[in-house]
């Protein structure tokens, strides 16, 4: 999908970058910031995208309360997020987590201004209050979760922005949209709204990790998967990842269906992560 | 022991005692997902389909 | 300075409205939000901004922290915020409340778009760390504070949103800048923040509160302020003001001497809040 | 009961004995508003004009 440069709207020919910083407490951001001030300052737009779950959890034991995961039928674990559990979700992704990241940004010279995918109607799409659990063996259907899968994205809002010299910060949640046709802010996963948004802008996607990229097998430092070019490489590349690494792969698998130009899993903690992750430090999937 | 009607095809499906709202139950003779909506009596309802998903 | 309509860039003759909603929890914004949605569907440009002390309090308790407040010598008290009550503050305002009414203005059919003051640095102005206190008597200098006063309103990002056709909902923090030319995000008074929006946008700004309006003496409902107009009514105003309602008809002295087109100082418990002020039912002052 | 040099005047401005740091004392000559910087000895600095101001 790359090669041949294209035309974008600010009159050069590299789309925009979309970065997903993590919310894993092994991912420093540090680094990040001041690569996507030397971005921004040579011209590049981007657009970062933060997650946040180390924070919600920390908040909610903070209040006292406790974090709350289900494991699907399928195997998959994920947070449970209810109507409680949502509100320390807007405290701490949209509010503390981007607030400091957009502080971080400006200070190192970069015009920031953040949203969370409710603004605007930014990241929407169905919300989803009923999960299949499987609880003590048994599998169930619990309802009231605040979650949502992105099926629509503002790019125009962001390419405004965009043109305005803004780099957007992003966060969940995302604009749930119920069958009643109101709307509920509701949970998804960063990784994937990464992805919808490089996916809407055309752009490239850089999901930093705590790892150097996908490995064939984790344990060996050796089997770093370096580049993914078509059909047979990602099917190699998806049954090589494991764990949460599966997720970043599903991510990159939805940006290039939704028209991202390059996907590119890399670690967050190397000098000038995002750059390094363009010049092919870590796998590349086109 | 109880015993509930399938929503899919009518068969009589088996429950065990201890069932809770929410509970998925399979149809011995249909094989449809049954969601147990109330327990006293026991009902039954077509489960939904829902993609495995998650968030943050 | 009103009375000769002038051109505005919606190329309507009216200027945007600037609604300032209560932190207090007497200010209930379900009528302020039906209301907003009535002017938008007619045509006319909204800025909401809000505060929401309480909730910091709130949710300061609910982590098991005290609320700071100090007196000054000139006998005005407000919040001491330290670095941990700021990271509260973020948590409460951009965070909780102001996802909160995004939503609940999406939900009334706005295209509502929620910043704070450090986005794309819409509210800045210097950090002012160190405060005057009274304590146990003694005038003492009390440093580590995080707060500070707009001067300077980014109108632009404002304009071009609200050209766009978005609600823009706006809550502090604001961006405060440093002697070392770094940022900061800093609390600063929501009333005021309203005000300085409204100068820089040549606005009308309804400042909604939990009384009619700013009463000759407050303990007599026939006393009711309806209009101020020039200089020696505004001294009379401000003569007359007590309390809280002090700092409103300081805000609307700002927000006229920025340049707004008139301030509505009204209550916000009654049908159609905003339209209510704008047609007279609270103190306007010109 | 102890004493420290007014930054301003130079003249020696009494101070009590439970001095605080960041507590600001008059100086009895020329009335500058002086800073307690240091308790022990104590260092006084001009006091900062400071507007009233406040947050939410
Ligand atoms: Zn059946
Ligand atoms: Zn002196």
């Amino acid at each position: 999908m790359t090669g041949t440069p294209d035309l974008y709207t600010d009159g050069g020919t590299e789309p925009p970058v979309v970065v997903k910083l993590g919310g894993a407490r092994a991912v420093d951001p540090a680094g990040a910031v001041g690569d996507v001030a030397h971005l921004v300052a040579n011209g590049r737009e981007v657009v970062v995208v933060h997650g946040g779950s180390t924070e919600v959890d920390d908040q909610l034991e903070a209040l006292g309360r406790e974090p709350e995961y289900v494991e699907t039928p399928g195997g998959v674990t994920g947070r449970f997020t209810d109507e409680d559990a949502m509100e320390v979700f807007e405290m701490a992704l949209p509010g503390k987590l981007n607030t400091e990241l957009v502080v971080g940004l400006r200070n190192a010279g970069v015009d920031a201004l953040g949203l969370s995918g409710v603004d605007g109607g930014l990241l929407a799409g169905p919300r989803k209050s009923a999960v299949r659990v499987l609880e003590d063996g048994k599998r169930k259907i619990k309802r009231g979760d605040h979650s949502g899968r992105i099926d629509a994205v503002d790019d125009g809002l962001l390419s405004g922005l965009l043109a305005d010299g803004y780099t957007p910060v992003l966060s969940p949640p995302m604009l749930g949209e119920e069958s009643d046709g109101d709307v509920t802010a509701v949970n998804t996963d960063a990784d994937r709204a990464a992805a919808a948004v490089a996916g809407a802008l055309g752009g490239e996607l850089v999901v930093l990790t705590d790892v150097a990229g996908v490995y064939e097998d984790p344990d060996d430092a050796d089997t770093l998967i370096g580049a993914v070019d078509g059909p047979a490489d990602f099917e190699d590349l998806e049954a090589a990842a494991e764990g949460f690494m599966t997720r970043k792969v599903m991510a990159a698998k939805e940006a290039l269906e939704g028209g991202a130009a390059a996907v590119y899993v890399s670690d967050a903690n190397v000098r000038d992560p995002i750059v390094a992750a363009l010049d092919g430090a870590g796998t590349r999937i086109d | 022991m109880t015993e509930a009607e399938c929503v899919e095809c009518g068969s009589a499906v088996t429950l065990h005692d201890d069932l809770e709202i929410g509970e998925i139950v399979d149809c011995g003779t249909c094989g449809a997902e049954l969601e147990v909506v109330d327990v006293s009596p026991p009902v039954l309802e077509r489960a939904p389909e829902l993609e495995e998903d998650w968030g943050e």
